[in-house]
């Protein structure tokens, strides 16, 4: 295989705990319907066949015990993977994840670590519904103790599932169903990239400027990504330079770049799948402002769920999902060039 | 023994969820050909089917009344057709239609029919809780209605099975939890989920019986369940059953099947519950083969009926999105 | 008594519960505690003795089953009320809460009510460390279908919580310990209030001005409504008269009384007991600035937990939470005043 | 039969886990009279008090070795002490002091002693999963090393209990999980919470032995205690003990305990299980009464240095809040 090698998200992802799993004996994965099947998304394809039921281990359904066995293990040497099949099932677990996992470090001065990567699927936009294609973005990021991802491509999916397996701290993974290359879902072309075979990691809390541009801000993650993109694809051929700036984790947030970029162009829209209030939009808006209100030339634009549970029906679900149409149109206002 | 009456409304009902499941194994796939996009298509989303199912809810729902409530799983049809929910409606749901039971807000997963107090939900053993709530209102207000709380075998292990049981035991409430054990959650076997072989046997650390039934067996089902919802509307308390049943297609439409051994699906067929429901009710003499055929006749009917309501309904209006999030 | 009798926040509650208990039959209390001991924080005092075992339940520590039980009961035409002794331990139950509580209207296409009031106890500064101690107003203000309240007096939790148990949608409603004055947990003179014997519900989504002022805007609920006012106080003695409000609900959120007030002073602090990010002080400050960043004359400032567990110790804990003094310094910075 | 070490092991903890507790109760009442106010005071918060229950945590401790895992829940210092956990940083902890195990910020439900693999949580059976997680941990290490997960008999209603059983019983794991069943669930007894009278039936349910141990007997429970222990080692799977036990303070120190029988602690005192230990020592003839105050003498010794040491010790900075969130 040469270097250029194009990976699904999904691809990347398994390829990336495995590596970790050939160096280090005390990574091992947990979930429902993780072995055989190799994820529901694909996210541990292949990894039963090399390392077998020990380390690769489907379990009961079960959330909160076996997330909470996960931590129990983390802190006696294992650095566990355990996936939480959609994110949307955090409800019925999430004691085990935000109480426990993210806390015991605090609790314990330090002096007990929890190595672990909780990972798991979000995001709708296939006629899931309101229980299976949520983002929830927020209500993970907006809990300490946590770091929290959710990567827009292969690349950088591979690079951060390595940094999160070997993080001494608990790392919530997100990844976007959408994203994952799958042959029964649809997925933006650019979400499969050139990946290297060795290993590699990448910083939490680095966002990536997709597309430099200098009239207008569009920050976003995860699959609105793509979707910013093709706004701002199409907002070239009116002349409008959109800088798209993808996050790739939510903590650590890189305000920095943010505000960089805020700086040189003055305009302000922030996209997220998630529910529009109490949310990522509201977050990147106030971290600029509470720096600075003057780098604002005007209004920041929102584009979220519209504080709705995700529809079924595919017009009404189309409806309350950013997409690039949507996005443009947004940044037109935020440019007075709206109409 | 049921009457002749019980035999072919549980041979009709079970008629009828069998055609619904193949007819939408069939219309599930237009519009995802050549390709399979699991968002495409007359009918996008997950598609979790229930055939091969059909005893657990024909041997149950027939012991019961439109004020008895049901709480159904992620796996719905049967039960949604066992409990009378509007057939047309309910397709109409599924195709994401305005005419649908919730407008098409809902979906497969997200059936509601007040009218006869059916819901379901996309959240193993979610429905456990409301169920025992709806039992525990029928006590408060005097009422002899009862609740049948439907879980697959999987979701036996999941921490709400166990405080509802643990709460109707408790408060002796009218409830019949049903345990659909189809062998299989998602792609992992029953013995590498649940610690022991009979999750009946855990009744007993609810204080409340607990009742096996083996190889799908309808009549035997029958029986059992009568005896549950009889113990239930008498305010005795609450039970459990477990029903070995079948799962012909794989867990959602789209399933490679990749972890199921070869073989086992047509195994299973071989011994099909309706056909020997039907045998069995030929056998017993009361019932002819012309009564039989009518009833899975008007089943079809009904069905096609309600596939033909679907189609031709309309998609509801984007901006509806945005309506009904509150009362 | 007289209509000018002064009752605690806790008594206020349980008479509201009782108005209704009295005119309506299907309204009923579960949850744990609540009988014999009249709820851990005072909220179903009294209860029992006159509505007896069936309509006043304690219940097993399974708040997964019986808030799941609430929604069955009051889709089957009950007004249950359930308590959540702490906040804290959302997570055990968050799926019966914010999956099924919060979305079966939705689901049912409005077909189906969950008229359902899942009350629960908040805040911290008693030392009772990282599981007990949250706030955690965003972690449900974020998700959809469910109103939720916070208020900061007794005469509004009264008013709020007759109009939670008649709304026919599901109300959290989110008490804070220290205002609950309960013999055993210091509580603030203001939160004790004039109230009324007879039932009254108030509004859901307006806020009050607690403190009419004119030079910046100081926006908060909860108990920090008397930190504020405490602040405001002091401010006042260096001639900076603050306007504060008191939200009330996070669901419905009162954006026009806020803009209103900052439309005048052009300066605003937000102060909220919850963590930093991702929560209440950024949504306010972008509802703000999403209107018109120019309302603002100088950067908002955010007072919040700084995204850590809430430690144990005292002066760790009181580090962590906003103040009077943390809140008055966080005012004249905004000012320009520091120093 | 426990040996003469054994059994002096036993009586000095439990004598030590008493006297601190008793020590407890008046040091939290500092700064808390004439007007009790929960967050004033040297040791502020909430306070869990085990006196009664001190069989549960020798019983099953004597049996364990530093490698072995124990979560404990909210009522946690009999088990740590058991356990070994420091006793000068445990009580400094709990002070809220610098040289705290954790330097303040847990204080008494997040004691964590990575020594001797101590935990303990304020979230009710919070540790049941990760005891099932610290035994994988130990079985795909190859080393016997077991977990031992004590809840109340009020956390066995809690859906995380069930699941922890299941995984525990399904995977074989080297777990004992111990009920401490002190009749109460805070002001809730038993039979208003829990649908049966024995819970250790319920190990049946997930394919495990279950034990109970009645009326507190420190004796019985060590034989029970270390039969699930040995089993566990040998990697024959879990184990289920329910242990009648007695709870002499209120749920928490200012609970008001309105809601119990007038006469039952002081009953349950009549029968005091340390009195009836040391009894039973020196009635088998191979322990004498010196040796026994002997061991007493120390345990009350140790606590007061304890206290000592964590009355002097210093209070954090502030700014130390900020630090440890992250590994
Ligand atoms: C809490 C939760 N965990 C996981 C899932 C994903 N999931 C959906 S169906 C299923 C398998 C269910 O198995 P079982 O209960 O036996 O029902 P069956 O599908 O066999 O009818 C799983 C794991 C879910 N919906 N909810
Ligand atoms: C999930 C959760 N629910 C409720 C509580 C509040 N709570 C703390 S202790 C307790 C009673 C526990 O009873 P039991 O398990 O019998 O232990 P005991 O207090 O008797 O030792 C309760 C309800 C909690 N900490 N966590
Ligand atoms: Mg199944
Ligand atoms: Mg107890």
């Amino acid at each position: 295989m040469s270097s250029n090698r194009q990976l699904t998200v999904s691809r990347a992802m398994a390829e990336a705990i495995a590596l970790e799993m050939r160096t280090d004996p005390s990574v091992f994965v947990m979930g429902e319907d993780i072995g055989t099947y190799g994820g529901i998304f694909g996210a541990t394809a292949g990894l039963l066949d090399e390392f077998g039921e020990e380390r690769v281990r489907d379990t009961p359904i079960s959330e909160t015990g076996f997330i909470g066995a996960g931590v129990g293990a983390a802190m006696a040497g294992m650095r566990p993977i355990v996936e939480l099949m959609f994110v949307d099932f955090f409800g019925v677990c999430m004691d085990s994840i935000y109480n426990l996992a993210a806390k015991n470090t605090y609790f314990s001065g330090g002096n007990c670590k929890v190595p672990m990567v909780i990972m798991t699927a979000t995001g709708g936009g296939y006629s899931d519904a309101g229980q299976h294609s949520q983002t929830l973005h927020a209500t993970f990021a907006h809990l300490p103790g946590m770091k929290v991802v959710a990567p827009s491509n292969a690349y950088d999916a591979k690079g951060l599932m390595a940094a999160a397996i070997r993080d001494d701290s608990p790392v919530v993974f997100m990844f976007h169903k959408g994203l994952q290359g799958l042959a029964w879902m649809a997925s933006p072309e650019e979400a499969a990239t050139a990946v290297p075979e060795e290993a590699y990691t990448l910083p939490f809390g680095e966002a990536r400027v997709v597309r430099a541009g200098k009239d207008v801000t569009l920050v976003t993650l995860s699959m609105m990504v793509h979707r910013a993109m093709d706004a701002a694809r199409a907002l070239e051929k009116d002349g409008i330079d959109a800088e798209v700036i993808d996050l790739r984790s939510l903590v650590p947030l890189d305000r920095e770049t943010i505000l960089q970029s805020v700086a040189k162009t003055g305009r302000l829209v922030v996209v997220d799948e998630d529910y529009r209030s109490y949310g990522l939009t509201a977050e990147v808006i106030a971290s600029v402002v509470e720096k600075d209100p003057g780098l604002l030339k005007a209004p920041p634009q929102r584009l979220a769920v519209p504080d709705v549970p995700i529809p079924y029906s595919r017009p009404m679900e189309q409806f309350v999902l950013p997409n690039a149409e949507t996005i443009a149109a947004a940044t037109r206002i935020t440019l007075g060039k709206a109409g | 023994m049921p009457s002749k009456a019980q035999l072919l409304w549980m041979y009709e009902a079970m008629e009828k969820a069998r055609y619904y499941e193949d007819t939408m194994a069939t219309v599930y796939m237009e519009g995802k050909q050549p390709k399979f996009d699991i968002g495409a298509g007359t009918v996008p989303g997950e598609m979790h089917l229930a055939a091969g199912q059909e005893p657990c809810a024909a041997g149950v729902c027939v012991h019961l009344r439109p004020e008895d409530t049901v709480t159904a799983p992620h796996r719905p049809h049967h039960v949604a057709i066992a409990k009378g929910v509007d057939l047309n409606r309910m397709t109409a749901e599924i195709f994401g239609k305005k005419s649908g039971l919730s407008g098409g807000r809902g979906g497969h997963m997200h059936l509601f029919d007040p009218a006869v107090n059916f819901a379901c939900s996309g959240i193993i053993a979610e429905g456990t809780g409301p169920a025992v709530g709806a039992a525990l209102a029928a006590k408060l207000k005097g009422s002899d209605a009862i609740s049948v709380s439907y879980i697959g075998e999987g979701a036996a292990n999941q921490g709400a099975t166990h405080e509802a049981l643990n709460l109707a035991g408790l408060w002796k409430l009218p409830v019949v939890f049903v345990i659909e054990d189809n062998a299989w959650g998602i792609s992992v076997p029953k013995s590498k989920a649940t610690a022991i072989a009979d999750t009946s046997q855990r009744a007993a650390g609810y204080g409340m019986p607990g009742h096996h039934v083996a190889d799908n067996d309808t009549l035997a089902l029958f029986e059992v369940a009568g005896e549950a919802v009889a113990r239930a509307r008498r305010g005795e308390g609450p039970s459990l059953i477990e029903v070995e049943t079948y799962r012909y297609y794989g867990h959602f439409q789209g399933d490679p099947e990749l972890y199921r051994p070869k073989g086992e699906v047509e195994a299973l067929k071989a011994k099909d519950p309706i056909e020997r429901l039907r045998k069995a009710m030929l056998e017993g003499g009361e019932i002819t083969a012309e009564e039989a055929d009518a009833a899975r006749d008007r089943a079809r009917q009904e069905v096609d009926e309600a596939y033909a309501f679907a189609r031709a309904a309309d998609y509801p209006a984007p901006e509806e999105a945005l309506t009904h999030v509150f009362a």
